[in-house]
C-alpha cells in the first residue's frame, strides 16, 4: 500500500518557468499560523476554523469583499412581523459535496446541532427562541425581541447534510473524543475536503457542482499552517508556497521589494487598546498608592491617553500599517461613531499637567498586562506604551505572557491596566458594546475584565439591539460612543493592520475580517 | 647481539631538559639474560623504550649507538622500526591483565601478529599459534586458543603475552617487570619459562625489574641503575656477590633474607640521601605523648574467632543462589599482647580482608573478635565513638592513595588528636603532630607541605605517624613496603621495628613477601584462600613449615639465594 | 544476564512512573485549557460546564488515578484543541520524529566518528585544530539561529534545498516516510543537519578522548611492540575499544535528539512530535503534552536499556563468563 | 603548596596555548562588561524615561543614518543596543552562573552522597537522574512556571521569571554534575584515605565534604564550565521557545528573540550584534572549559 505524493519541489523548481505561461489552473499553496484546530463548523468558535471553513461550507448568508452581507444559501430574507424574527428563503438546488440535496431540514438540523450543549458556537443564537420549517425551501427563525442584524450575525453559521452526520454519527459536535466531522466535511461550498492531516496539510479541490459560477482557477488548494514567521517568510521567498498570511510587519518592505513578490496590506478590524482595572479598589502592582486606584480618575484615564504617541508607535513599530482609532470599532465599520472621530491629542504636557490636577504629579507605577504572542508586536507596543508613560511620570510594569494564561489572569483580575485587541463578530459596534462596555453579568460585559460601569450604556444596549431604524440605532450608538470617550473607559490605540504576502501572479481579495477565500482566488 | 653503547636519553620537559638515561652501555647475547635492576627513576623502563624506539614524545635519544646484529637501530626510519619490532625485538609489559586487546580472542591476537610479519597463510599462523601455546604451557591449546583474555587466569595470560612476544621468533625480548603482578608461585612459573625460553630458543633477554631475587634467580648478568647511570655490570654472581659500588652495596643490605632475622637492617649511607634523625628533642615530646598515653606495658591482645566474610556474588539466574564469594572462612588467630603477628598469603587469600575486618570496614558473616578480651564490635555495630576506633590503626599499602592530597600533612596529622579528643588545643596538636614527624624521621618542616611533595617512602613515614597520634594498641599493617623501593622499605621496615620495640605495640603485619615478614614478626599465620593454613612462632615456622602449601610458598620465594652477602 | 535484564526493567518502570506523575502534575498546573477550547463569545456557565464535564474539578487523587489507568490500557485519551485521540496523533507524528532523529544521529556519527579518530591520531595537525575550533564554534551558536541561517542560505538565497515540511511522503502501513523520495530526502537534509550539529561535536570529541586514552593503554603499546600495523592497531584493536563507551553516549543522545528536535521541528515545521508538543504548549492542550512526556520518557527508557543490552552483546567481558 | 604547583603548571601551559589566552581575555572582557554595566553602559535600558520609541530602529554609528549617541544602534524600542546588551549579558551570565551554582549544589550533593552511601539511595538517585534526562529542559520549565504559580502568592508572580528559568535550567543540569561526582566518589572511595578515614570513625558527612570532595573539584570545574556555556545557549533557546525573559530586562537571549523578528527586514544589527556577542562568549568559555579538561587529564595534551 504505497501512496505517493510529490507536492512541493515539482512546483519550486518549475514556479519561474511556469509563471510566464499563461497557465489556466494551479495547484495553489498557502501557509498560516494556525492549524484549523477541526473540520467541524460548530465545535469551535475561532477564526482559524471559520475562516478555513468557510471555504467548504456555507452559511444562509455570506459576506462580500468589503464586508457587506450577500445571499448564499438563503436567496432573500425578510423580517417577520412585529420584529418576531426573520424568514429565510432557501436555494433549490444545491447539493452537498457527497451528492445528497440541501433543504430545510439541513438547515434545522445544523441549527439545532449549533445550539446543542456540545456547540462553540451557541451564543449566535442566544435571541432565537426556535427555528421553523415552514416549507421545504423556507424557515423562519423565531426571536426574543426585534434583531435587525440577525442576518449578518449568522454568516458564520454553516449548513451541514443532517443525512450524512446521522450516517456518521456526527449529530452532535465533537466535545470530548473526536467524531467523523472533525476529520471530514460534507458542505455546499466551493471547496471540498480531500485530504486532512491535522496541524502538517490539509487539501482542498474544487467543488464542480457548485451552485455559484466559480470565481477562481484553483485546482488544488493545500494549506501548511507555519508557526514560525521566518520559516514561513523563507518558504514563500523559495517558492515553496504561494500566498502567507500573516508576514511579520517588519518584513514587508523587503518582501515587497524583491522581484516576484507582493505584499498585501490592509486593516484588520481588531482594534487594539487598553483597559483599566475600574473596579479595583487599588492598584496591586504598586508601591506607592497603597489603598488608592487612580484610574478611577477619568483625568488620571485621560492623562494616559494624551501620553500615549499612536502616532510614532505606528511609524515604528507598526511601520505606519496601523490606523489610530479613536472608537472600541475601527472607522467605516456599522455602526462606527462619525462625530466622535478624533482621538485625544498627544499631549504629554497636558497629560502632565491633568495628573497633577488629579493629585498625582508625583507620578505612581502600576502593572500593566500584555500578550506576547497574540497581536502583531503586542509585546513592543506595551513597552512602548510604558516608556511613553514614564515620561509623563507613570511607571507601568509591563507583564508581558503568552496568550495560553493571559485570559485567565485577566479574568482572575490580575492587573491595573491590559491590552486588548477586540474584532467585532458581527461587524457591527453594537458588539463591543455587548462584550466590553456593557456592566459584566452572567452573560453580557463578558470581557469587560476591567468591570467598566455605566448605567446609561447599560440601558442603551438592548434597544441598540432591537431598533430597526438605522438612523435612530445610530443616534444610540454616538452617544454610547461619546460616553466611552467621555470617560476614556478604554484608550483605543490603532486598528490592526493586516498585512498578506504572495507570490506576484497570485490575486487574492483581502477581507477585513481576515478571512481567505480560495474562491476569490486566481493563479496567473 | 644486542650492543647498546653509550645511550643517553633525554626529557625534555617545562622546567627544561633533564637526563633520564646517561652514557649507559650494554649487551645482550643470545640465549642470554641481562638484567636491568634499580629502584624507581633508575632509567631501566627508559632504556627499554629507547631499544624499541618507542620513546614517549618529550624523551629523545641525545647519543649513543645502539646495534641489533647488523642493524643500527637509531639510523631506522619510523616504518622500518615498525617492521623490525615484533619480528626481531619483542617486549613484555608487567601486568598482563591490561596487556591484551579485551575484545579479541587470544587466537586473533597471535595470527594477526604471526602474519604481520610472516608470509604464511592463515592456516599455518594459527598452527604456529597452537603450538607455540602449547610449548609455553597452555594445556588444550587447541580450544582454549579460541577463549578471550579475560577467560584466562593471571599467570596463564602473562604466558599468552610471552606467546605473543615470542610468536614471530624474535632475536631479543625486553620484559618490563614481567612478574611483579604475579603471585610468587606463578612467578617462579613464569621466570622458569623465560629461563627455558632463552636456553632452548637462544632468545635473547633484557629482565628489567626491581626485584633483585628475580634477578638472582634468572638472569645471567646484570647491569645495576641508580638516577639513569650504570652503577655496576658484570656476571650476576659477581655483581650481586662481591659487588663493588657502594650502591650497590647498599642495595644488598637492605634485601631483606629470607633465611634469617636481623634487628634493623644495616642501611649505609648513600650520597645524597638523608637518613632519618629520630633521636632528636622534638621527638621526645612525641615519644613522652605517647608513653604518657599508652603507659609502659605492651599494647593488648587480639583474638579472632572464626572470622568468616563472604561478598555477595550475582544471582545465578533469575531466582537462582548468587554465586557468593567466600573471602575468609573460619579464621581464628590470636596476636600476643605486645608482638608482630605476621600475615602472609597469595593475593586473593583475603589477608586484606581480615585487616579490614579488625578495622571495621568490612562485615564478618560470622565471628567473634576480642581485643583484650573485650569484644570488639564488627563493622556495623562499632559504633563511631567506640574506644576501639581509637585503639585500632592501620597502615595501608599505597602511600600514594591512604593521605589526603588535598590536605596539609599537618591536617593530615592533628585530626585523629581532634577526633578522638586526645588534644583539645590546635596549637598544641600541631606541636605535637611536628613532633611525630621528627620521631618518624621526617623534619618539622614537612607539616606544612601537601603529601604529593613527598617520595613514597616519606609518605608512608607520614601514615605511620597518624596512626601514633591516635595512641594506638593495635597496628594493622597492610602490607605497607610493597610499593616502595627495597632500600625505601628497609628503613620504612626498620621504623616500625624500632616503634615496636619502643612502644610495644601490638602488630599485624601483612605481606606477600616471606622474607620481609620474616624480618618483622614473632608468630605467623598463613592464609589460602581465605583458610587459615598454619599458625605458630616465627622461628619455627621458617626453619620448617608444617603444612605443604608453606613449604611450596617458601620454596617459590626467590632469593639471593648463592651467599652473596658479603657484608 | 536475564537477572539483570530484569532488574533494569524494574528501575525502568519505576522511571516511568515518575514521569507519568509529572506529566500528570501538568493538567493541575500548568494552565486553564478551557480558554483555549472556546471562542470568545462563549459565556462563562458553558465554560464552567464544559470544566465539569472534562473533569477537571475532581480532585487530585481521582484525576491521577484516572490518568494512571487509562495510560496503562493504552488509552492516552483526546486532545482538548482538536479531539482527536492521542494516540494516533502522537503515532502520525512519530515517524516524522524517528526519521528526524535517526538521519540526524547517522550524521552525527558518520561524520563525528572519522572526526574523532582522526583528531585523535593527528591531534597537532591543522586540520584537527581547525575541526575543533570549527565545531566548538558550532555548538556555540544556539541552534535556532543555525536553522535560520540554513534556511536562508540554502533555501531562500541559493534555492537548493526545502525550508519547511517533510516533501514527499510514503505511506507504510500508518507510517509515514519521507525516506522513499528524493523530495523527501531534501527536506531531511537542513533540519537533520541542524538537528545533528550538536551531537556531531559530542560524538566527535568523544571518541577522541576515549580514542587517545586506549592509544595509552597497555595492550596498544604492547600491540606495537609486536609490530603489529598500524591499521589494524587503530582500528582493529583501538578503534572497537573506543566504540565501547561511545555505544552508551550515542545511546543517551538518541534520546536527548528526539527531546531536543523541538526546537528543530519548530524552525523547520517539521511535522513531529517536537511540533506537536509545541503546539500543545501553545494551546495549553495538557492531554497532549502529558502524552508526549510519557512516550518520550517511554523511549528513553526504552534506548537505554536497549543500550546496556547491547552493551552486552559486544563486550566479551560481560558476554562470555567461563573462564579455564 | 599544592595548588600553587597547580597553578604553575596551568599557568605555564596557559602560556603556551593563545586559544585560551584569547578565550580568556574574551571572557573576562565580557564579563567585566556585564559586571560593570551599570557604570559602563551609555543608558540604562531598564529605565523606561531613558529612551524613545522616537529613536526607534536607528542603524549603528558607523552605518548611514546612524547616530554617535548610539554606537551599536537601537532596536524597535529606540533602545541602545550596547546598552542592551551589557544589560543583557549581566543577566545571561548571572542567570547562567545562579543556575550553574545550583546544579552544581543540588548534583554533587546527591552524587556525592549517592556515590558514598551507594545502594539503594544510590539507585534511587540514578532513577531520579534518568526521569530528568527524559525531560526537555522546555518542559522543565514550563512545570516550574506551572507549580510556582500553583502555589506562590499572586504578587510574586512578576518577580519568578528569573528564578523560574534559572531553576530549570539549573534542574537540566544537575544530572550531570551528579554523574560526574558519582563516578569520581566511586574512585575516590576505593582509595585508602577514606578507608583511614572511616575506620577512624569520622562522620560521613564529614568524610564527603571535607576528604573527598576536595579531591573531585577537577572534573566538576570542566564540567561546571561546560555547562556554564550550555546554560547560556539554554537560555536563549527557551527564550526563543517561549518560556524565557521578558523583553523590558532582557537577557542575551531574549535580545536575539526579538532580533529574530528583523532578519529579513533590513534592521540586521537587532540581531547579529547580540548573536555574534553571544557566541564570542560562548565559544570563550568553552575554550576555556577545553583548556581546564586537558588541564586534568594529562594524556589529552
Amino acid at each position: 500500500m504505497f501512496r505517493t505524493t510529490f507536492p512541493v519541489a515539482a512546483l519550486a523548481l518549475s514556479t519561474t518557468l511556469l509563471s510566464s505561461l499563461p497557465v489556466a489552473a494551479e495547484t495553489f499553496r498557502w501557509a498560516g499560523t494556525t492549524d484549523p484546530q477541526t473540520m467541524d463548523p460548530h465545535a469551535v468558535n475561532a477564526a482559524p476554523v471559520l475562516s478555513f471553513l468557510n471555504n467548504v461550507y456555507e452559511g444562509l448568508v455570506r459576506r462580500d469583499p468589503e464586508m457587506g452581507v450577500e445571499p448564499s444559501l438563503a436567496t432573500s430574507w425578510e423580517a417577520l412581523p412585529d420584529g418576531a424574527g426573520w424568514r429565510f428563503t432557501l436555494r433549490e438546488g444545491v447539493t452537498f459535496h457527497d451528492g445528497s440535496e440541501f433543504n430545510a431540514d439541513d438547515v434545522i438540523f445544523s441549527y439545532e446541532r449549533a445550539v446543542s450543549e456540545a456547540s462553540d458556537v451557541r451564543s449566535w443564537f442566544a435571541s432565537v427562541t426556535e427555528v421553523v420549517r415552514v416549507d421545504d425551501f423556507t424557515v423562519d427563525f423565531v426571536t426574543t425581541a426585534p434583531n435587525p442584524l440577525f442576518p449578518g450575525s449568522i454568516a458564520n453559521f454553516m449548513i451541514l447534510d443532517s443525512g450524512w452526520a446521522a450516517e456518521n454519527g456526527a449529530d452532535l459536535p465533537a466535545r470530548d473524543a473526536e467524531n467523523h466531522a472533525t476529520r471530514n466535511a460534507n458542505g455546499t461550498g466551493p471547496f471540498m475536503l480531500a485530504a486532512r492531516n491535522p496541524g502538517i496539510e490539509t487539501r482542498l479541490v474544487p467543488n464542480e457542482n457548485w451552485w455559484d459560477t466559480a470565481g477562481h482557477n484553483v485546482t488544488e488548494a493545500i494549506f501548511t499552517p507555519i508557526g514560525n514567521p521566518a520559516t514561513g517568510l523563507a518558504a514563500l521567498l523559495s517558492g515553496e508556497i504561494d500566498f502567507i498570511s500573516p508576514i511579520p510587519l517588519q518584513d514587508a518592505e523587503q518582501v515587497e521589494e524583491r522581484d516576484g513578490f507582493e505584499v498585501l496590506a490592509g486593516l484588520e478590524t481588531r482594534v487594539i487598546m487598553l483597559g483599566f482595572g475600574h473596579d479595583h479598589d487599588s492598584l496591586l502592582y504598586s508601591e506607592e498608592t497603597t489603598g488608592a486606584n487612580p484610574f478611577h480618575d477619568p483625568r488620571v484615564r485621560r492623562a494616559v491617553a494624551q501620553a500615549i504617541d499612536v502616532e510614532t508607535i505606528d511609524r515604528v513599530i507598526m511601520r505606519g500599517a496601523a490606523e489610530p482609532a479613536s472608537q472600541l470599532v475601527p472607522a467605516g465599520l456599522s455602526g462606527y461613531s462619525d462625530d466622535h472621530a478624533d482621538r485625544p491629542d498627544y499631549d504629554p504636557d497636558a497629560a502632565r499637567a491633568l495628573l497633577d490636577e488629579a493629585g498625582y504629579g508625583d507620578g505612581f507605577s502600576f502593572g500593566l498586562m500584555c500578550p506576547n504572542d497574540r497581536y502583531i508586536n503586542d509585546e513592543a507596543v506595551c513597552r512602548a506604551v510604558a516608556s511613553m508613560l514614564a515620561r509623563i511620570g507613570v511607571e507601568a510594569n509591563v507583564n508581558a505572557m503568552p496568550v495560553r494564561g493571559y485570559w485567565d489572569e485577566l479574568r482572575a483580575d490580575n492587573f491595573d491596566m491590559y491590552l486588548l485587541g477586540w474584532s467585532p463578530g458581527t461587524f457591527d459596534a453594537e458588539h463591543p458594546i455587548r462584550f466590553l462596555a456593557h456592566t459584566p453579568t452572567e452573560r453580557l460585559g463578558t470581557w469587560n475584565f476591567g468591570g467598566y460601569s455605566n448605567q446609561r450604556i447599560d440601558a442603551l444596549l438592548a434597544p441598540i439591539q432591537s431598533e430597526v431604524d438605522p438612523a435612530a440605532r445610530q443616534a444610540m450608538l454616538d452617544e454610547v460612543a461619546g460616553i466611552l470617550q467621555e470617560d476614556v473607559a478604554y484608550v483605543p490605540l490603532y486598528t490592526q493592520p493586516l498585512i498578506w504576502a504572495m507570490q506576484e501572479n497570485v490575486d487574492v481579495v483581502q477581507r477585513p475580517d481576515d478571512f481567505f477565500m480560495l474562491r476569490w482566488v486566481t493563479v496567473n | 647481539m644486542l650492543a647498546v653503547e653509550g645511550l643517553s636519553v633525554q626529557f625534555t620537559d617545562r622546567f627544561g631538559t633533564n637526563m633520564a638515561v646517561e652514557d649507559v652501555s650494554l649487551s645482550v647475547d643470545r640465549g642470554e639474560i641481562h638484567g636491568l635492576v634499580g629502584e624507581s627513576g633508575a632509567g631501566k623502563s627508559t632504556i627499554g623504550a629507547a631499544i624499541m624506539g618507542l620513546l614517549p614524545a618529550a624523551g629523545q635519544v641525545t647519543a649513543g649507538r645502539m646495534t641489533l646484529g647488523e642493524t643500527d637501530l637509531r639510523a631506522l626510519t619510523p616504518v622500518a622500526a615498525h617492521r623490525l619490532r615484533g619480528k626481531r625485538i619483542s617486549m613484555i609489559f608487567q601486568d598482563p591483565q591490561t596487556s591484551l586487546n579485551p575484545l579479541m580472542t587470544v587466537e586473533a591476537q597471535l595470527i594477526e601478529t604471526i602474519l604481520a610479519h610472516e608470509d604464511i597463510g592463515v592456516a599455518a599462523a594459527r598452527a604456529r599459534a597452537v603450538s607455540l601455546l602449547e610449548e609455553i604451557g597452555i594445556a588444550n591449546a587447541k580450544d582454549r586458543i579460541r577463549a578471550y583474555p579475560h577467560q584466562f587466569s593471571g599467570g596463564m595470560r602473562q604466558r599468552v603475552v610471552i606467546a605473543l612476544a615470542l610468536c614471530s621468533n624474535p632475536e631479543l625480548i625486553i620484559a618490563d617487570e614481567p612478574t611483579t603482578a604475579l603471585d610468587v608461585a606463578v612467578q617462579a612459573q613464569v621466570l622458569d619459562l623465560i629461563r627455558r625460553l632463552a636456553s632452548t630458543r637462544g632468545v635473547g633477554f633484557i629482565l628489567i625489574t626491581h626485584d633483585i631475587g628475580v634477578i638472582a634467580q634468572v638472569s645471567d648478568r646484570v647491569t645495576v641503575l641508580r638516577g639513569g647511570k650504570v652503577m655496576e655490570q658484570g656476571q650476576t654472581l659477581r655483581v650481586l656477590g662481591q659487588p663493588e659500588h657502594p650502591y650497590t652495596k647498599a642495595l644488598m643490605a637492605a634485601v631483606p633474607p629470607l633465611d634469617r632475622k636481623l634487628d634493623r637492617f644495616h642501611l649505609p649511607r648513600i650520597a645524597g640521601e638523608a637518613l632519618p634523625q629520630a633521636e632528636t628533642d622534638t621527638a621526645r615530646v612525641a615519644e613522652d605523648w605517647l608513653m604518657a598515653g599508652t603507659g609502659s606495658g605492651p599494647g593488648p591482645s587480639l583474638d579472632l574467632s572464626g572470622i568468616t566474610v563472604r561478598f555477595r556474588g550475582e544471582r545465578r539466574g533469575l531466582f537462582g543462589p548468587r554465586d557468593d564469594f567466600v573471602a575468609l572462612d573460619d579464621v581464628s588467630l590470636s596476636v600476643r599482647p605486645g608482638t608482630v603477628m605476621g600475615l602472609v598469603g597469595e593475593s586473593g587469600s583475603g589477608k586484606s580482608t581480615l585487616a579490614k575486618v579488625i578495622a571495621a570496614l568490612v562485615h564478618p558473616a560470622e565471628g567473634e573478635m576480642r581485643l583484650d578480651g573485650a569484644a570488639l564490635p564488627p563493622m556495623r555495630a562499632r559504633r563511631r565513638a567506640d574506644p576501639s576506633r581509637r585503639l585500632v590503626q592501620m597502615v595501608f599499602q599505597d602511600p600514594y592513595s591512604s593521605l589526603n592530597s588535598r590536605h596539609r600533612v599537618l591536617d593530615v596529622l592533628s585530626e585523629p588528636l581532634w577526633l578522638y579528643g586526645l588534644e583539645p588545643d590546635a596549637r598544641r596538636r600541631a606541636r605535637l603532630a611536628r613532633a611525630m614527624l621528627a620521631l618518624v624521621g621526617l623534619d618539622a618542616s614537612a607539616a606544612d607541605r601537601y603529601p604529593h611533595q613527598f617520595s613514597g617512602g616519606q609518605r608512608q613515614r607520614i601514615a605511620v605517624a597518624r596512626a601514633l597520634l591516635s595512641r594506638p594498641g593495635l597496628l594493622l599493617c597492610d602490607e605497607p613496603t610493597s610499593a616502595l623501593d627495597v632500600s625505601i622499605q628497609a628503613q620504612i621496615l626498620n621504623l616500625l621495628k624500632d616503634l615496636q620495640a619502643r612502644f610495644g605495640l601490638t602488630t599485624l603485619f601483612i605481606s606477600h613477601n616471606l622474607a620481609v615478614v620474616r624480618q618483622m614478626s614473632d608468630d605467623i599465620a598463613v592464609l589460602k584462600e581465605g583458610r587459615l593454613i598454619e599458625t605458630g612462632p616465627s622461628e619455627a615456622f621458617f626453619a620448617g613449615p608444617d603444612a605443604a602449601y608453606s613449604r611450596d610458598l617458601l620454596a617459590q620465594t626467590p632469593t639471593v639465594r648463592f651467599d652473596m652477602r658479603a657484608v | 544476564m536475564v537477572a539483570f535484564a530484569v532488574k533494569r526493567l524494574i528501575q525502568s518502570v519505576f522511571v516511568m512512573l515518575a514521569v507519568a506523575f509529572l506529566a500528570f502534575s501538568l493538567f493541575a498546573f500548568v494552565g486553564d485549557p478551557i480558554a483555549q477550547m472556546t471562542g470568545v463569545e462563549t459565556s462563562l456557565e458553558d465554560q464552567d460546564r464544559l470544566r465539569e464535564d472534562l473533569g477537571l474539578n475532581d480532585p487530585f487523587v481521582v484525576q491521577f488515578t484516572r490518568f494512571t489507568g487509562d495510560m496503562l490500557r493504552g488509552e492516552f485519551g483526546y486532545s482538548f484543541r482538536t479531539r482527536e485521540p492521542i494516540g494516533a496523533m502522537i503515532l502520525s507524528r512519530l515517524p516524522a520524529t524517528l526519521e528526524l532523529g535517526t538521519v540526524a544521529l547517522l550524521i552525527s556519527l558518520i561524520v563525528g566518528i572519522p572526526a574523532g579518530i582522526y583528531t585523535a591520531l593527528r591531534p597537532r595537525g591543522v586540520i584537527s585544530q581547525s575541526l575543533l575550533i570549527g565545531t566548538l564554534i558550532g555548538v556555540s551558536i544556539p541552534t535556532f539561529v543555525i536553522g535560520i541561517l540554513l534556511i536562508f542560505l540554502f533555501g531562500v538565497q541559493l534555492g537548493w534545498l526545502p525550508t519547511y515540511g517533510r516533501g514527499g511522503t510514503v505511506e507504510i502501513g500508518w507510517w509515514r516516510s519521507s525516506l522513499f523520495t528524493a523530495q523527501g530526502w531534501r527536506s531531511l537534509i537542513l533540519p537533520a543537519i541542524t538537528l545533528g550539529l550538536f551531537q556531531l561535536t559530542l560524538t566527535m570529541r568523544l571518541v577522541r578522548a576515549q580514542m587517545m586514552e586506549v592509544m595509552r593503554t597497555d595492550h596498544i603499546r604492547f600491540a606495537i611492540a609486536r609490530g603489529v600495523p598500524w591499521r589494524s592497531i587503530r582500528y582493529r584493536h583501538a578503534l572497537p575499544n573506543t566504540m565501547i563507551p561511545v555505544i552508551t553516549i550515542i545511546g543517551l543522545q538518541f534520546g536527548g535528539v528526539i527531546a531536543f528536535s523541538i526546537v528543530t521541528e519548530s524552525v523547520f515545521q517539521w511535522p513531529g512530535m517536537g511540533l506537536l508538543f509545541l503546539e500543545s504548549i501553545r494551546f495549553v492542550d495538557i492531554p497532549v503534552m502529558s502524552v508526549y512526556l510519557v512516550v518520550i520518557a517511554f523511549f528513553f527508557v526504552v534506548i537505554n536499556l536497549a543500550v546496556d543490552l547491547l552493551y552486552v552483546a559486544i563486550d566479551p567481558r560481560l558476554r562470555v563468563k567461563e573462564s579455564f | 603548596m599544592l595548588t600553587r604547583l597547580m597553578r604553575n603548571e596551568g599557568v605555564w601551559l596557559f602560556t603556551r596555548s593563545p586559544a585560551a589566552i584569547l578565550a580568556a581575555i574574551a571572557t573576562l572582557a565580557i564579563v567585566a562588561g556585564a559586571a560593570f554595566a551599570p557604570w559602563i553602559a551609555p543608558t540604562n535600558p531598564y529605565d523606561l524615561a531613558s529612551f524613545s520609541l522616537i529613536d526607534g530602529l536607528l542603524p549603528p554609528a558607523w552605518e548611514d543614518g546612524g547616530s554617535p549617541r548610539f554606537l551599536l544602534g537601537t532596536d524597535d524600542q529606540g533602545r541602545d543596543m550596547l546598552s542592551s546588551i551589557l544589560y543583557g549579558a549581566r543577566l545571561s551570565l548571572s542567570i547562567a552562573a545562579m543556575a550553574m551554582a545550583v546544579a552544581l549544589l543540588l548534583g554533587v550533593g546527591l552524587g556525592l552522597a549517592a556515590g558514598y552511601l551507594g545502594g539503594r539511595f544510590d539507585a534511587i538517585v540514578m532513577r531520579i537522574a534518568d526521569v530528568q534526562l527524559a525531560l526537555p529542559a522546555i518542559l522543565t520549565a514550563l512545570l516550574i512556571d506551572g507549580i510556582s504559580r500553583g502555589i506562590l502568592p499572586r504578587e510574586m508572580h512578576d518577580d519568578l521569571r528569573v528564578t523560574v528559568i534559572t531553576l530549570a535550567i539549573a534542574l537540566s543540569l544537575w544530572v550531570n554534575f551528579a554523574r560526574t561526582a558519582r563516578a569520581s566518589v566511586f574512585v575516590e572511595r576505593s582509595k585508602d584515605y577514606v578507608s583511614a578515614a572511616i575506620m577512624m570513625g569520622q562522620h560521613p558527612l564529614r568524610i564527603m565534604l571535607r576528604h573527598i570532595l576536595p579531591n573531585i573539584v577537577g572534573p566538576l570545574l570542566v564540567i561546571a564550565t561546560v555547562d556554564l556555556a550550555s546554560a547560556i545557549l539554554l537560555e536563549a533557546t527557551l527564550s526563543f521557545l517561549g518560556v524565557g525573559l521578558p523583553a523590558d530586562s532582557p537577557s542575551l537571549g531574549t535580545l536575539i528573540r526579538i532580533g529574530m523578528q528583523y532578519l529579513l527586514s533590513g534592521e540586521w544589527w537587532i540581531l547579529w550584534i547580540p548573536t555574534v556577542f553571544l557566541v564570542v562568549l560562548v565559544v570563550a568559555i568553552n575554550l576555556l572549559g577545553d583548556f581546564l579538561r586537558d588541564l586534568f587529564n594529562p594524556g589529552m595534551r
